[in-house]
């Protein structure tokens, strides 16, 4: 902003920017020697990537939506009420976004094991190797994160707001869905942007809990990590390639929605 | 109509209270105080927004604890005003009546007599808020607090954004609302200024407790203790000692200055009293005028030490002779033109017996604040 | 905050809180039954363990301060300076952050057989499963997401201080210097430990640039990894036990530096 | 000393200039204006924190378009004032000394007079600038800006925050510092009161631009076109015509009211004209007073309409008879008390010609931009 910079100090700054850049562009161009026409169509009419595609956006779409179903209550709690064990809560909360998915998808296998686990499997619900498993290490790598955006959506509507609806005779519910959830609405949005491409590029967990066969649990990056363990580059590449266009979507959306950056 | 009892809040580190402060219906209260006082907290806790720590709110003799904000029928204009973003203009007025699911036909004969009032003809077929001038979205704003009929409206600092102009419209429209409408007004306000143009009654809040109520001549004459004073910008404080009872009933007072003063409070000989007097109730005497009974007793020769303009009057600072004190005074500009008055002139200056205010220094205990109880 | 909320309407925001509580709870409680004493003692002499938690704890620390020595004078670059071309560069250092990490490492794999990837070659420099894969793979994933977190860091200070500075006599490199830095010191802290946090979890891109060979380029989560693959519940049980008290550390820290949340 | 020529600056959306203003060495310039004015950008541009999108600034005569900030040697006081948190007190006061590596033991006389002449023996050993209070920080920030021995003093509205006590104390600081250090001050401000009490020459600037510059007299009395009118809050405004031009040089003004002026002013008769008086101006004629001479010219019989309270005086807003016009005069309370007065008693009132301002109406051309140049 401030004019007056000399050279060598913009050329300390700019430098490690340019330089950074130039990396990231170098990898986005690296795979272009692997792509052509022919191959693209080829991989695209392939089944086992189409079902890797249609199974992404299908897991992380509801696993996002049973995120947010949490998230907005639960953020709205956090952000606006106070009760005992609120600090520890958040804590809790915090946990999961900090911990290795890996360690999640693991703790996920290990708790099928215990007795709520073992009451969910009677009920028929089956997680190893299963779609439903993809879903649930989603929807565990994702929450945290979606009450995290969403509480600091909710902190940022003042709560005048809601006083004065409360005095012009809502009660606390009404002023809740009349006003709060109204103004929310782009930071709702965003959240659910970002948290489903969180869900889209989750691996760690959903390894673990449901593996990566081929046409049924293997979603966009296990189709990667499984067509470079069998050296298919052209594969791998048409997998990245469609991360990428998704990627540019996810921030071109998240910008033209206004809520906050990733 | 509404009244507090003993009211305390603990907000944080903050402590407010015990308050006793009441209401009567179709009153204009202004709560007068500095930034910090507390002043939104009490509001808050007479709404219901805000629970106390302890003591009583009661509205039309009923007990409130157990009321949510929504069923105590209290308007409320924030100082952000908090107009809903998402809704037009229009909305936004009829909120509380589609909340409260009200007859829509009378809202809308409601809607028509405000909008008239508040000369909103134009701004009403606005979809956004966001295109209102500051001085619109306050008047939109205090239309939507009005449409539900409410019976007393609490507004907190709603002119701090707005300039002088439109400032004083607004104004008029609140007493014309209190006037005409019969709402009772509970106005918050830091600005002195407007507590006195209000010209209803003033309670003046410091440091979270109620220090003094009154109206505003008792108020800007005679403050109830002295960090009343200080707030309402006292210049001229002195510390005296009560040395003699006059037999009419006034009090000579001696320290850096010898005063006689005409208090009506009953204060024995050797008492330390806080004596004052404000800058625009100093009288400079013209040298070719008589000195009229009235001026005789506290009369002194000073010269001027220091002059400030302030546009439309000046401040003369003037040293006491024969005094170390220095005592501030103002002259409308007419005045100081005509007399061509420079530093260093001698002047004569008298302090009138019955404009000085007397309180004993540290005085605990905060003045009037019962004396504005119902009935 | 404000009172007189009914009841119905506390529960509906306070049960979801509770559930995801208890999810979380049941996720840390479900591993106990395989944690006893004496696995634990057995497990933590183990070597290969030790290598792995050794090779985590300094790659991740490398790589964090790498990416730091790029994204201290970068971030500022971006909440200071104008200059053409600069809203493309901040899309460009978002890709990386919302792109899952297996793309990225395959990316860097790919782009290692570009001119530029083979001129680093030349210089002895390899990728592939070694532990300079792995702090590769670490730094291209969190080196985006610390340019946001400072970029976030140098705009929470105001300009005012570095303009009082200047006219106090500082040149623009000696106003960054003697005020900027020192008031983003807080921020500069958090940073890292985040993105060190994020360096131990990472798993995808390490796992496509580096393997999971044991003892050498075998991480906390890729170890994690191995453990499950070979049913060694134990094990992945330390392992996972190890992270949550990372986990818990980086928290406790990161609260303490008063920076803001991950 | 610094001067600005045809200088413009774009910032957003926001244009200000072009603006030409020269500040004499040892001046006190006071820049006022509304919030929004683009006061603080104009500063900045001068400091070299901005850069002017055309038009020049000379510092003692010399091109300053290649000099980064530092080396300007102008001191700069933000409205945020600034003071750096990882520093004591005595690390921020001396920075300036630090960085520019000048003489120690200079720079410790020059900490020992700046700490005596702003009572800062306290706050010297603090280590913790968050412990200052809001007037100790100012004392400290000026300190600051003081102690590399700067020629000119930039201050963007250093009082905004503070209570109207300690603003008095450090505005006679700043003329001390003015007076006695010889520092050329410019001094921003959006509070009028403030700008006409610092005593020196006034500039106004309002929607990027410079409407005015004179003496605090000129500005009060005379605006330069409406929108000064209105900023410095003029509430008596008519619109009329020029009927006559009278032997003696007046005019004879006729509209809604009709009224004899003495402006200066060279126009021909049929020029529409905005005419004004400030409210202290208005003088109510005593009834058992005779009426003087100046007042003979426009005395208008009149109802008194509406009355408000101002604390140390009222206004009475008072409707013409025969005309539609009112006009609102102040009195000063102990006249106000005199007279009894109450609305809808009869009045006579007097605007005296020499206190009438005149000015064609859309005075597209701001006045006196040039009349406070160098030499």
């Amino acid at each position: 902003m401030t004019p007056h910079h000399n050279r060598a100090f913009r050329l300390a700054l700019v430098l490690p920017l340019g330089l950074l850049a130039g990396y990231f562009l170098l990898l986005l161009g690296g795979q272009a020697p692997y792509l052509n026409g022919s191959t693209l169509r080829a991989e695209l009419s392939s089944s086992t990537l189409l079902d890797a595609i249609r199974l992404s956006l299908v897991s992380a779409t509801i696993a996002t939506l049973a995120a947010l179903a949490f998230a907005v209550p639960a953020g709205y709690a956090l952000a606006r009420l106070n009760f005992p064990g609120k600090r520890l809560l958040d804590t809790l909360l915090d946990l999961p976004v900090v911990l290795t998915p890996v360690a999640l998808g693991t703790l996920i296998l290990m708790a099928l094991n215990t007795p709520p686990g073992r009451f969910l499997h009677s009920l028929g619900l089956t997680l190893p190797f299963t779609v439903a498993g993809v879903i649930a290490a989603q929807f565990t790598v994702v929450v945290a994160m979606a009450v995290r955006m969403l509480k600091a959506s909710f902190e940022e509507i003042s709560p005048r707001y809601e006083q004065v609806a409360r005095l012009l005779g809502c009660s606390a519910g009404g002023s809740f869905l009349r006003v709060t959830l109204p103004l929310a609405r782009r930071g709702i949005i965003a959240s659910f942007i970002l948290c489903w491409a969180r869900a889209i590029g989750e691996f760690g967990a959903t390894v673990m809990v449901a593996g990566t066969a081929r046409g049924q649990t293997a979603t966009l990056p296990s189709s990667i990590y499984l067509a470079m363990s069998a050296a298919d580059l052209s594969r791998a590449v048409v997998l990245i390639l469609i991360l990428i266009l998704i990627s540019f979507a996810v921030l071109f959306l998240v910008r033209l929605v206004g809520g906050r950056r990733p | 109509m509404i009244r507090a009892e003993q009211l305390r809040i603990a907000c944080g580190d903050f402590r407010l209270g015990p308050v006793d402060l009441s209401i009567p219906a179709g009153s204009y209260l202004t709560l007068l105080g500095p930034s910090g006082a507390g002043k939104t907290i009490l509001l808050e806790a007479l709404m219901g927004l805000l629970k106390p720590a302890a003591g009583r709110v009661l509205l039309n003799g009923e007990e409130m604890a157990a009321q949510p904000p929504e069923r105590r029928n209290i308007a409320y204009l924030p100082q952000d005003l908090a107009l809903f973003p998402h809704l037009s203009v229009q909305d936004n007025i009829l909120f509380g009546s589609r909340v409260r699911r009200l007859d829509p036909a009378a809202s809308r004969d409601r809607l028509a007599e405000l909008v008239a009032m508040l000369d909103l003809e134009g701004p009403l077929t606005r979809r956004d808020i966001s295109t209102l001038s500051g001085g619109e979205k306050q008047r939109v704003a205090l239309a939507r607090a009005l449409l539900p009929n409410p019976q007393l409206l609490f507004l907190d600092e709603p002119h701090s954004a707005l300039d002088a102009g439109i400032t004083r419209q607004l104004q008029i429209k609140l007493r014309q609302i209190n006037r005409e409408l019969g709402v009772t007004i509970l106005h918050v306000t830091h600005d002195q200024e407007e507590a006195f143009m209000l010209g209803g009654q003033i309670a003046v809040l410091i440091d979270g407790r109620l220090q003094q109520l009154g109206s505003s001549d008792e108020i800007y004459y005679g403050p109830a203790n002295l960090s009343v004073a200080r707030f309402l910008r006292h210049q001229n404080i002195f510390s005296l000692t009560v040395a003699e009872r006059l037999p009419d009933g006034r009090m000579r007072l001696r320290g850096e200055l010898d005063l006689v003063c005409a208090s009506g409070r009953d204060l024995p000989v050797g008492t330390r009293v806080a004596v004052g007097i404000r800058n625009e109730e100093v009288t400079l005497i013209r040298p070719d005028r008589p000195v009229g009974d009235d001026l005789r007793d506290n009369l002194f020769a000073a010269v001027i030490v220091d002059i400030f303009g302030f546009g439309g009057y000046h401040t003369l600072v003037v040293k006491i002779r024969e005094s170390p004190a220095t005592i501030e005074l103002n002259l409308p500009n007419c005045a100081f033109r005509d007399l061509g008055l420079g530093t260093g002139d001698k002047v004569r200056i008298s302090l009138r017996a019955r404009s000085l205010w007397v309180l004993p220094p540290d005085d605990g205990e905060p003045r009037g604040q019962h004396s504005y109880m119902e009935g």
